[in-house]
Order: structure tokens, then C-alpha cells, then sequence
């Protein structure tokens, strides 16, 4: 039950898109097309939960273990760009046909805070290795949702005569904007 | 601070270690200037651009797809060195720019009233759009919209109008467009575009061999855009004095004025304009795309090989000429005579194709001074193959040898290359092309006092151009029409003296359509003549097969009337790295044919060169119609009369070989232009509904 | 060459001012600009990091091998954020406490690694710390700016160090009701993108 | 190999000093942190709960661990010469993450003395009032350590802030585990005041 909160919380009440504000640039950078932000989603679904696992990992039998927490940010990252570019260039080589349909939004994913975000909001949850397993992966399906929701009202925007200077990020920004208020709806439901 | 160093230096030793095995391990091929690229992308990975980060972003940019300027936060040195990169293949790094089919005319009525959001996208989804015209732009500006750069306005009829200097070629608007109207293509995207059954084509430009853009070129004209004019027209025909001259325009044929009244004299309009740019004393700048590094070699100085290097050259290759003439031209120095069109003028024509870069080699012929292997070693990689058909029919009759008999093509070219003929006083002239007519025509000048055209069906019948004829008859020619000739007789000293011919009449149609001719026993005439000249057709001289000691020459196949077989669509001969067009492929034709199947055997070859599959032009029209856009009736025209040729008149004519046929002066080019309907070029009504038609 | 580095400096000033002009490293810019206060102080953060950064990265331009370059950037913006984690909890700490995960998410704002990649890689030390410095004040600017205006519709105050109210509405204009919602996620995207629409029509004309 | 080795050698030598940095800079702003942390959390916290105090609490302050996790006491002697000490609890479950609560207990009555909310990050306007709204944590003074600390809907003592329920319900969370922790922790503490 717990781990059942933990994923309703993290897809819905504490979206890491629309409420905690992690991984804005590719939301915005790749929801112009549908198909594109599917494999955005799938993407981040994958990196983020093995993400979520190595830094724990690294966070309690290194960083607390020795007592150096400060240097969280630094190994967090390093650790993340390292494995999101070997993943990148492990799929590539072995299995291409996946690399074709999420290989590829793999680097956007290195400098995504999103990714970087929620690690850290595993550690400072304090959460069990099972628990930040449950939120990164439920983190990741709020990102997916959110980003896949919003690719779909874009691509109707783009039919809609916009004012000049609304069009393209503006109008993107204040639909993501209404987007963010139906989720707030979801507020106190856990 | 002990601990840190330690966590610190084996969280990088490991980071280090596995990414430098991993890419050891799963190093996998790619093209190395995706790596390239990629270095000069910001690397933030951001997303901005819209591809999946940094290397999707250079794949793109690799594969042609984005820009060099596709990274939104890289800096302008950043975007010149991706550019740099890509510069190394010229095929790619060829400016993209945007280029509207659909621009400025009269106006398609409105199928229904539309009360929708102002967008072409939104509009196009209901019924194609509120216009008649299902093929044309709407007008709503989704393309001035999608473009970030500002380098498109709907111009002063609402269609838009591109800015060259700030269009990057990014593609947004032909995304942006459902349409089809607006295209971002290179130069050479552009130079090898044929006509498809989907485009927004007028009759004319449907009809047109070259496919000449033919209401764009009229529609620059009547804005005194001659220059422009002429630029369209390059894009298609490499020759448009020639051909402003010389061409029976088939086009005219189709023009919907025609329909209710006499079709626009598109012709004469291309003259007019291309002979502005001659006398204006400085040539149009020709673009051309960056070389490729390729070389292609093409036989044959003609119409056909012309085209074929002039778009080759245009495309970034490296195209070498070989004639067997003292001359370039082929049939147009040789066949047509001066009185037609002025050696001054080809040469002037033929010196702006050169200057962009071609070399040509003279009097070398094919197969004898040089031949396939030659080519080989020298590292052509293709060849085109445009020696023209130069072997006269021969009439197959008694007498023919006789001095004084001539065949049509081969006195034509003597006499042009100055060579000095034996004239008689009396010529008669069997056959009724052009070449009949020219040889006729060129005898009157030459002080002949009576020159026959015999004929053996009548004059509808007749294939020459129906200017020609009435020229012809002006200069009085006498016809002999439905005569078959059966013997030359010559005197005692091998001289020919009379034409013995049968007198014919019409039975049922053949297969071409002409009602066939019957000899009426008995009916033998004499004609009394000392000149009998044969221009009853030619066929291609295919003499090199048999001379050039190249293997693989045995692989070329002819076919039974001796032109080269090729593959129709795609010009490609039997043998894959030769490509052949003009009337060595199809026996003779029109000029504009040939610099139609110049063109079409340059995208072909460029395939061949690229390594690509050497497949036909989707859907592509080759002077098939588009059934919806042939109309039976045009509402609304109010006649008003063709512009009348210049011309000199016949007492002034014969006595040289002066050009006959003059240029419209302007202010009746400009009536005449006037006259063009501008078909399937614009389709709404600007003036009213939305206000970004307004404001622009 | 001082005209250059005037030029380096003030293009993120206006033409490529970030998150305007250049929409990115958007994250922070939603979430931390709830007030003014928030506001400046992750921009003069992120300033930090940027010009030091960039001037780490630029001297090392030429050691670093393009492989593994993404990874040592990245080391390198790390420790100035973890830098000034640090610090802003030594000095700072209210500030600290507001922006909380936003201080190490600068590690991953594509501002930071962008210019890095695109600017100061390619370009000698003093360019790059003027690059950096334009974009961070640019950076700075827009996020006072955002923060401000949602600050006022928002909470109705402008607070700036210490708590001390600026300016309120409350008083200037007696009646103003805090609109709340400017202040929540939703508020922050809508205010965000009708500023850029501000901008887009300045622009224009 | 030489490319390889490069790569490893430069990515290793560069995170190596830049943990070296770090550290230094660490032990650098290390004591000042802890000042910091005092001073804006916890200080004006225990202001509030013990009001004026004979002795200085941040100096006598100790730790103990307790299930892995160390607790910081700071024993304060009262004006009315009692001696209470007061530590730090989180309660889960607020928006933002955990709500902290600072409790001072009176070791001699065992009851609370108060209670103030130290860390949160909830919705302004709503949950912050439970840091800035003194009714709803006054309803913990004088509880015993048996008292029911949790809200009045799950069975409770204490009345929720109207409108901001999960935020009440992680404070009362952190005040139950106050009671908890005093309850198995007392002889220790007592043991460390002396």
C-alpha cells in the first residue's frame, strides 16, 4: 500500500512536470510531435528507474557510508551521464532496433533535471531501495503522461490561429500552464 | 578531505574505464561527420531543436534533414563550422530555399462558404479546401506563419512571396503547407523537379516537352521581371533563343485561351524575353550548385547533349562535350538555316553554356577518334549519349544517284558548313516536315527561280510547322501535293533532268491518324527539275558501334529504326552508364524534346553518379494531361486578337539568308502577356475573409 | 577585442537573453520564481557557476578529449554548484532553504552545459568569462523579472533580503485581492509564456 | 590505447580535484553551516517553546542514535528553574516532502512544553500557516506523553487546520514520534544532562 502511494504521488499529485518543475526543456522541446514524445516518454521511463537504482546504490554504501553527502551533486551526475552514454552506446551496438525507437532520445535525457531531480528527491524522501525504485518509476510515468497529454493538445494548437506573438513556446506555456491546473486537482487525494 | 579525494578519484577512474572500454566495445560505424557535427552542436542536449538531442540533431543535419543552424543556443560560429563540414559534400551542402508554385493570376471561384479558424491546415481538411481549384494555394498563410525568419509575406495578390536573402531553407513552411505549394528544395532539387500528376500545372507547362513553368515566366514578364523571366525559363531549357525561334510550341496547342478564343503566343513571349537578356550586352548570371567532383562526358554537341550538360553542370558535375562538328549546335547550327535562326545568336547562346564551366572538344567523332574505353580511362563515370539521327531515308528509286540529287539533311548541313554547291535552276523537294520546308525555303535564297514541294499526302497532312508552310507559300513555293515519286531521269551526262512521279488520292486513315495515300494506276506525271532533293526523315547514324574496338560497345542495343533502346522514363541505354535522349533515342523530333530528354537523362545520371537506384519520377506526367485540368470551356474571356509576329517582308527576304521572323516589340509583349489566363496558379480570393491576407 | 567582449557581453543582455530569447534551462526559472528574492538568487547562483565554469572550461579546452568532454563539463559545473551549495548554506541559508533542490539542478540546466559546449570550448578565457557573465545577468534579469511579476499578482508584495517588504499592494492599491494562483505551478507556465509574448511583440516592431 | 588512457586519466585526475576542492571547501563553510542551520532553524524555534533560558542550549547540545538515526538534544534550563530539552522530528507525508517539528519536552512533568514547526515547503497560504500559525501547534502544550497526539478525525486530540488536513496530519506524525522517541530515549537523556 505504501508503494501504491508512492506511485500516485509521483505520477499524479507531485508530477514532476507540471508540479515540481523538473525536465522542462524537452517537455517543451519534444511535444511538438506525437511520435516523438512517446519515445521521449519511453525514453525517460527507462533511464529514470535505473537512474533512480545506481544512485541509491551510490548514495548509501558510498556517499553516507563515507560521509561525504556534499558531493552527491557531483557523483549523481556523473554517474548519470556515464550510464545514460553507455546504455546509448551499448544499445546501439547490441540491440539497434531498440536504439531506433529510444536510443535515441537517450543524450537528451543526460542534462535532463527530470532525471537528476528525482534521484535527489528519492534521497531527500529517505525513501527504501524498493520506495525509490516505485517513485523514480512512478516520476517517470508522471513525465511520460504529462509530456504525451501535452503533445496531443499541442498538435491541435497548431490547427488554431494564434495571435502573432502568442504563437509557438508562448501559447505552449500557458497550455502547459493549464494542463498543470488540472493536475493540481489532484491534490490531497493521497 | 581524505575520503572525498579517494570517493572522488574512483567515481572517475570507473566512469573514465567504462566509457572509454564501452566505446571500444560497442563501437559501431557511423558517418564520421555526425561525430563532427555533433562537436559543434551545443551539447546541451536540450531538446530545443525539436530532434532527440545533440547526435539525433547531427544525424539530421548529416542526412540533409535540419540545417546547419538546426541548434537553437549554438553560436554563429558553431553554425559556419557544422556548415563547413557539411560543405565537404556539395550535394548537401547546397543552400535549401523556398520556392512557391502557385503565384499571382486570376482567381478560382468559391465551392462554399468557409467559416472555419484562418488556417490553410484547418481549411484543407474540409473538402480540400473552399476553392474550385484543388490543386492550388489557399491562402491563408499557414507557410508566412510557420516561417521564423520572416523571409515570407503574402505579396500583393495573397499568395506568398519568398525573400531569398532571409529564407535558410529550414522547411517550416512546406510542413506548415497541405498543399504542396510552398517546396524547400536545393538548386538542384529544383533544376531536376519533372512535372507530376499531383502539381499545380497550367495546360502549357503540362504540354511543354522542356516543362517550362510557363505561366510563371508570362506572369514575370507582365511585371517587366525579364531577367527573372529568363531565370525561370533557364531552370527548364538551356536554349531559349533557339528555341524562341525555332519551337512549333506544342504549348500553345493546349492553351485554355484557345478554347473560346486564339491561344496567348507563349512563344513568341519567350523569345522576347530571352532576346532582352542577348541585346541588354551582358549575360544573367547562371547559378550553379557546388562541385561534386564527378565527371561525365557527353557525345554529341546537340539540342539533347546541350541540356544534358548545361543541368549537369548546373547540378555540380564536371561535363565534358564531344562534337564531330567544326561546331556546336548539331541540328540547330546544321539543319536549321540561318534565315531561321542566326549563327550570331546560337553562338552567343551556346558561348553562355560553356562559360559556366564546360569544356568542349570539336571534330571529334565517336568511335573513331575516341570511343567508350578512351572515355573509361579517363574517369568519366557516365556518358550521354546525343548524336542526333543525321542519316537521311534515302527514297529508294531509280535515278537517285544522279547529280543533282540531294538529301535533305545532309544538303542542309553542307551548305551551312559553307561547303560551295552545284545549284540548278529548278528544284523540286520531295517530302512535307520542316526539313523539306527548310531546304525549300533555303533554295528560294539561293536564286533558284522555281522550287516544288512534292508532297504525297496533302497539306493538312503536312508535319511542318503551319508557319512554315504559309512562309513558304508567301515566298511561293509551288506545291505538288499527293505525289508519290517513282524515277529521277537524268540526261546523257549523269544530270538529272525530270521527276517521274504517281499521282495519288486519300483511302482510310493509318495508324498515325493521316488518311493513308493510294497511287491511282497510270497515273505517272513528269516533273522538269534539276535539282531532286529527298528530305523524307533520317534516322540516328549508329556507325560508332561497329567502329569502336570497345567490348562492351557490342552491349549497346539499337533498335530496328537504328536508335539507341533505352528505358523511356529513366533514358538509361542498355548499357547502365550510358544515358541517351534527343533523336539519336527517338528518331527526329522537336528541339524541345531533345532539351526535354537532356534534362531527364541529367537526373538520371546524377542517380547513376550518387549510387542511388535509377527509378522514374513518381507519378510523373511526361506529357500525359491531367484530366482535370483540361477544360472544354472557359467562362468569362473577352476575345482580343494574338500578337501578330514581325516579320520582314517577302520582297525583302529572298534575296539573303536574313532572319525572317522578328521579336514583339515590348509594349505588345506586354499586351500579348496580358492575354495568359495564369492558369492553376492562384486559387482564393485575397481581398476578403482573414485578416492575415489583409495585413500583408 | 573590447569591442568583441562588449559585444560578447551585452548579446545576453537582449538578443540571445535566456529564457526569452533562448528558450531553456527553463526548470529553475518556473520553480524558483515564486518571489524576487527567489528570483535573484538563483540567478546570481547560476551566474556564478556560469562564469566559472566557463572559464575552467575554456582553459582546459585543449586537454580534454572529445569523448569523454560531456562527462568532465559536466564534473567540472558540478563542483562550482556544489561550491556554491555550500556557500549560499553558509551565508545564505534562508536562500538556500527556498531553492533547495533547484542550487544542485544547475548542474542540469542547459544554459550552464550549453555554453560551455558552445562558447567557451571554442573560445579563450576572458571571451568566455564575458560570455558567461552577459548570459548569467541576462538569466538573472528575467528570472527578477518573472518573479516579480508573479510576486505582486501572486502574494501582493515585492520582498527583497531579509524579509523586508518593498512594495505592496495591499497599500497602494487598497482592495487588491492576492491572486494566488500565480504563485502555484499553473501560474508560473501562464506568466511565463505571456511574458514571451510581451517580448515577441516588442520585438517585432 | 593512447586515446583511451587519456580519457581515463583526464576524467579521473579532474574528478579527483575537484573532490579535493570540494572537501576543502567543506571543512571551510563546515562550522558556519552548522551555525546557520542553528540560528534560522532552530534557534527562533526554541525561542518560542522555552522563551527565556538560563543556560545556552546549541553549546550543551548532544547527540544519540537511536534505530541508526542521530538525534540532536538541547537541554535548556527555564526560568522557573526546570530543566526541559528539546529535539527535531519529521513527519512524512506533507506535499513538499517532510514537515519538520521542533518539541521542547519539561523532564520532570513529562509534558510538552511546545512545539513549533521548523522545515516545510507546502502550499503558501495554506499548509505554511502550520509555521506561522501559533493555534495549531498550541493545541500540543501541556500533552502528556500518553496523550493522543493525532487529529481529532483519525481518533485524536488535536483539531486540523481547516483546509490543509495533510499538513496537520504530518505534524501531529512528527508530534507522535516525538512521544515515541522521549518515551524510549529518557534515561539516556537524563543520563547525558546529569
Amino acid at each position: 500500500m505504501e508503494y501504491f502511494e508512492i506511485f500516485i504521488a509521483g505520477v499524479f499529485i507531485n508530477n514532476i512536470l507540471l508540479a515540481q518543475f523538473l525536465g522542462n526543456c524537452p517537455f517543451l522541446g519534444t511535444s511538438k510531435k506525437m511520435e516523438t514524445a512517446v519515445g521521449m516518454a519511453m525514453a525517460v521511463i527507462f533511464v529514470l528507474v535505473m537512474a533512480g537504482m545506481i544512485t541509491w546504490i551510490v548514495d548509501t554504501y558510498l556517499l553516507k557510508a563515507l560521509d561525504v553527502e556534499y558531493l552527491r551533486t557531483v557523483s549523481f551526475i556523473l554517474v548519470i551521464a556515464s550510464l545514460v552514454q553507455f546504455v546509448e552506446m551499448f544499445l546501439k551496438k547490441s540491440i539497434p532496433g531498440l536504439y531506433a525507437g529510444l536510443g535515441i532520445f537517450l543524450p537528451l535525457i543526460t542534462t535532463n533535471c527530470a532525471v537528476m531531480g528525482a534521484c535527489l528527491l528519492n534521497i531527500s524522501n529517505e525513501y527504501s531501495f524498493l520506495g525509490a525504485l516505485v517513485s523514480s518509476f512512478s516520476y517517470a510515468v508522471g513525465f511520460g503522461l504529462a509530456l504525451i497529454l501535452f503533445a496531443g493538445v499541442r498538435e491541435r494548437i497548431n490547427l488554431a490561429r494564434v495571435p502573432k506573438p502568442l504563437q509557438d513556446t508562448s501559447i505552449a506555456l500557458v497550455t502547459a500552464g493549464v494542463i498543470a491546473l488540472t493536475f493540481m486537482s489532484f491534490k490531497g487525494m493521497v | 578531505m581524505i575520503p572525498a579525494l579517494l570517493f572522488m578519484l574512483g567515481i572517475g577512474a570507473v566512469c573514465g574505464i567504462v566509457l572509454s572500454l564501452s566505446s571500444k566495445v560497442f563501437y559501431v560505424y557511423e558517418d564520421p561527420r555526425i561525430a563532427q557535427v555533433e562537436n559543434n552542436l551545443a551539447a546541451a542536449n536540450c531538446g530545443g531543436c525539436g530532434y532527440a538531442g545533440c547526435s539525433s540533431a547531427a544525424e539530421a543535419v548529416v542526412n540533409g534533414l535540419a540545417p546547419p543552424s538546426v541548434c537553437v543556443i549554438s553560436s554563429k560560429e558553431g553554425v559556419e563550422e557544422v556548415a563547413k563540414i557539411m560543405g565537404v559534400d556539395a550535394g548537401a551542402a547546397e543552400s535549401l530555399f523556398s520556392y512557391n508554385m502557385c503565384e499571382g493570376g486570376n482567381r478560382a471561384d468559391n465551392k462554399y462558404h468557409y467559416m472555419g479558424i484562418s488556417s490553410c491546415k484547418a481549411m484543407a481538411l474540409v473538402f480540400g479546401g473552399k476553392r474550385v481549384c484543388g490543386v492550388g494555394c489557399i491562402g491563408l498563410g499557414d507557410c508566412v506563419k510557420a516561417c521564423q525568419f520572416d523571409a515570407l509575406k503574402l505579396g500583393a495578390n495573397g499568395y506568398p512571396v519568398v525573400d531569398d536573402d532571409k529564407c535558410v531553407g529550414c522547411g517550416a513552411c512546406q510542413q506548415a503547407c497541405p498543399k504542396d505549394i510552398i517546396v524547400v528544395k536545393t538548386l538542384s532539387e529544383q533544376l531536376m523537379k519533372f512535372n507530376q500528376a499531383q502539381d499545380a500545372l497550367a495546360p502549357c507547362a503540362q504540354t511543354c516537352p522542356a516543362e517550362i513553368n510557363i505561366p510563371r515566366y508570362i506572369n514575370q514578364l507582365r511585371e517587366g521581371k525579364y531577367k527573372e523571366a529568363v531565370q525561370t525559363i533557364r531552370m527548364r531549357n538551356p536554349l531559349p533563343l533557339a528555341c524562341g525561334r525555332v519551337c512549333p510550341h506544342p504549348c500553345e496547342d493546349e492553351c485554355r485561351r484557345g478554347i473560346e478564343d486564339e491561344a496567348v503566343s507563349i512563344n513568341q513571349l519567350k523569345r522576347f524575353v530571352a532576346d532582352y537578356e542577348m541585346n541588354s550586352g551582358s549575360r544573367i548570371p547562371i547559378k550553379c550548385a557546388p562541385d561534386t567532383g564527378k565527371k561525365v562526358a557527353v557525345i554529341g554537341g546537340g539540342p539533347a547533349g546541350l541540356s544534358c550538360a548545361f543541368f549537369l553542370r548546373r547540378i555540380g558535375h564536371q561535363v565534358d562535350i564531344f562534337e564531330a562538328m567544326p561546331k556546336l549546335g548539331g541540328i540547330i547550327r546544321y539543319g536549321i538555316p540561318e534565315y531561321r535562326l542566326p549563327k550570331k545568336v546560337l553562338d552567343w547562346e551556346i558561348q553562355g553554356i560553356l562559360d559556366l564551366g564546360i569544356k568542349d572538344f570539336c571534330n571529334v567523332r565517336f568511335g573513331v577518334d575516341f570511343g567508350l574505353g578512351s572515355l573509361m580511362a579517363s574517369g568519366y563515370e557516365a556518358v550521354f549519349l546525343g548524336v542526333g539521327a543525321w542519316e537521311d531515308y534515302s527514297l529508294g528509286i531509280e535515278g537517285e544517284d544522279l547529280d543533282g540529287c540531294f538529301k535533305g539533311i545532309d544538303f542542309l548541313q553542307r551548305f551551312s558548313s559553307g561547303e560551295k554547291i552545284k545549284l540548278g535552276k529548278t528544284a523540286a523537294v520531295v517530302g512535307g516536315g520542316n526539313s523539306a520546308i527548310d531546304c525549300v525555303r533555303t533554295l528560294l535564297r539561293l536564286g533558284l527561280e522555281k522550287v516544288y514541294i512534292v508532297y504525297r499526302r496533302t497539306r493538312n497532312e503536312m508535319p511542318a510547322n503551319e508557319v512554315e508552310i504559309v512562309a513558304s507559300e508567301e515566298e511561293g513555293v509551288e506545291f505538288v501535293f499527293l505525289a508519290a515519286p517513282t524515277k529521277v531521269i537524268g540526261d546523257e551526262n549523269g544530270k538529272a533532268t525530270q521527276l517521274e512521279y504517281l499521282k495519288m488520292e486519300l483511302g482510310e486513315p493509318d495508324a498515325s491518324g493521316r488518311r493513308r495515300p493510294v497511287p491511282i494506276e497510270g497515273s505517272e506525271t513528269l516533273l522538269d527539275v534539276e535539282m531532286v532533293i529527298s528530305a523524307i526523315g533520317q534516322s540516328p547514324d549508329a556507325s560508332f558501334k561497329e567502329q569502336d574496338p570497345h567490348k562492351r560497345m557490342t552491349e549497346l542495343e539499337l533498335t530496328r529504326w537504328n536508335t539507341i533502346d533505352n528505358d523511356p522514363a529513366i533514358l538509361q541505354a542498355s548499357i547502365p552508364y550510358i544515358f541517351t535522349g534527343g533523336d539519336s533515342a527517338t528518331g527526329p523530333a522537336l528541339v524541345v524534346d531533345a532539351i526535354g530528354s537532356g534534362r531527364r537523362a541529367a537526373r538520371s545520371i546524377d542517380l547513376f553518379l550518387k549510387g542511388e537506384p535509377v527509378e522514374p519520377v513518381k507519378d510523373s506526367l511526361q506529357q500525359k494531361r491531367i484530366p482535370e485540368s483540361i477544360f472544354t470551356k472557359v467562362d468569362g474571356i473577352k476575345k482580343t486578337a494574338r500578337a501578330k509576329m514581325p516579320e520582314i517582308p517577302v520582297d525583302q527576304r529572298l534575296d539573303s539568308m536574313i532572319e525572317v521572323d522578328l521579336v514583339l516589340p515590348e509594349d505588345a509583349a506586354h499586351k500579348e502577356a496580358e492575354r495568359c489566363l495564369n492558369c492553376c496558379r492562384i486559387c482564393y480570393n485575397p481581398d476578403i475573409d482573414f485578416p492575415i491576407a489583409k495585413a500583408n | 577585442m573590447a569591442q568583441s567582449l562588449a559585444k560578447e557581453f551585452t548579446k545576453g543582455l537582449w538578443a540571445e537573453i535566456p529564457p526569452f530569447r533562448l528558450v531553456l534551462g527553463l526548470c529553475p526559472v518556473l520553480a524558483v520564481t515564486k518571489t524576487v528574492e527567489n528570483g535573484l538568487g538563483m540567478g546570481i547562483a547560476t551566474t556564478f557557476v556560469l562564469v566559472f565554469s566557463n572559464l575552467l572550461v575554456s582553459l582546459l579546452r585543449n586537454v580534454i578529449p572529445s569523448k569523454v568532454r560531456i562527462a568532465c563539463y559536466i564534473v567540472i559545473i558540478a563542483t562550482f554548484v556544489t561550491i556554491v551549495e555550500l556557500v549560499m548554506q553558509a551565508y545564505t541559508y534562508p536562500l538556500f532553504l527556498k531553492l533547495g533542490i533547484f542550487i544542485p539542478l544547475i548542474v542540469v540546466n542547459c544554459i550552464v552545459l550549453g555554453r560551455a559546449e558552445a562558447f567557451a570550448s571554442k573560445n579563450s578565457p576572458v571571451m568566455s568569462v564575458a560570455d558567461g557573465m552577459g548570459i548569467g545577468i541576462g538569466f538573472t534579469l528575467s528570472l527578477a523579472a518573472l518573479g516579480a511579476v508573479r510576486e505582486i499578482l501572486g502574494a501582493g508584495t515585492i520582498t527583497i533580503w531579509g524579509g523586508n517588504s518593498v512594495f505592496d499592494m495591499a497599500t497602494s492599491f487598497p482592495g487588491f485581492n492576492p491572486f494566488t494562483f500565480m504563485v502555484e505551478a499553473p501560474g508560473a507556465f501562464v506568466a511565463l509564456g505571456l511574458m514571451l509574448a510581451i517580448m515577441n511583440l516588442i520585438g517585432e516592431k | 590505447m593512447r586515446e583511451m588512457m587519456s580519457m581515463i586519466i583526464v576524467l579521473t585526475v579532474l574528478t579527483a580535484v575537484s573532490g579535493g576542492l570540494l572537501a576543502s571547501v567543506k571543512s571551510g563553510t563546515e562550522d558556519r553551516i552548522e551555525q546557520q542551520i542553528f540560528k534560522f532553524q532552530l534557534a527562533p524555534a526554541m525561542n518560542d517553546i522555552f522563551g527565556k533560558v538560563s543556560n545556552d542550549p546549541a553549546k550543551e547540545k548532544f547527540e544519540i542514535e537511536h534505530e541508526g538515526i542521530k538525534y540532536k538534544f538541547f537541554p535548556a534550563k527555564l526560568e522557573d528553574g526546570s530543566k526541559a530539552v528539546a529535539f527535531q522530528t519529521k513527519g512524512k507525508g506533507g506535499y513538499g516532502g517532510d514537515v519538520g517539528l521542533m518539541v521542547g519536552i519539561d523532564l520532570d512533568s513529562d509534558q510538552i512544553v511546545a512545539a513549533r514547526v521548523t522545515t516545510h515547503s507546502e502550499t503558501p497560504g495554506l499548509g505554511a500557516r502550520a509555521k506561522d500559525d501559533p493555534e495549531f501547534v498550541s493545541q500540543f502544550e501541556e500533552k502528556t506523553m500518553d496523550a493522543n497526539l493525532a487529529l481529532k478525525g483519525q481518533g485524536g486530540s488535536i483539531d486540523a487546520m481547516s483546509g490543509a488536513t495533510i499538513t496537520s496530519q504530518a505534524v501531529t506524525l512528527a508530534a507522535i514520534q516525538a512521544q515515541d522517541l522521549y518515551k524510549k530515549l529518557k534515561p539516556e537523556i537524563l543520563k547525558q544532562i546529569k
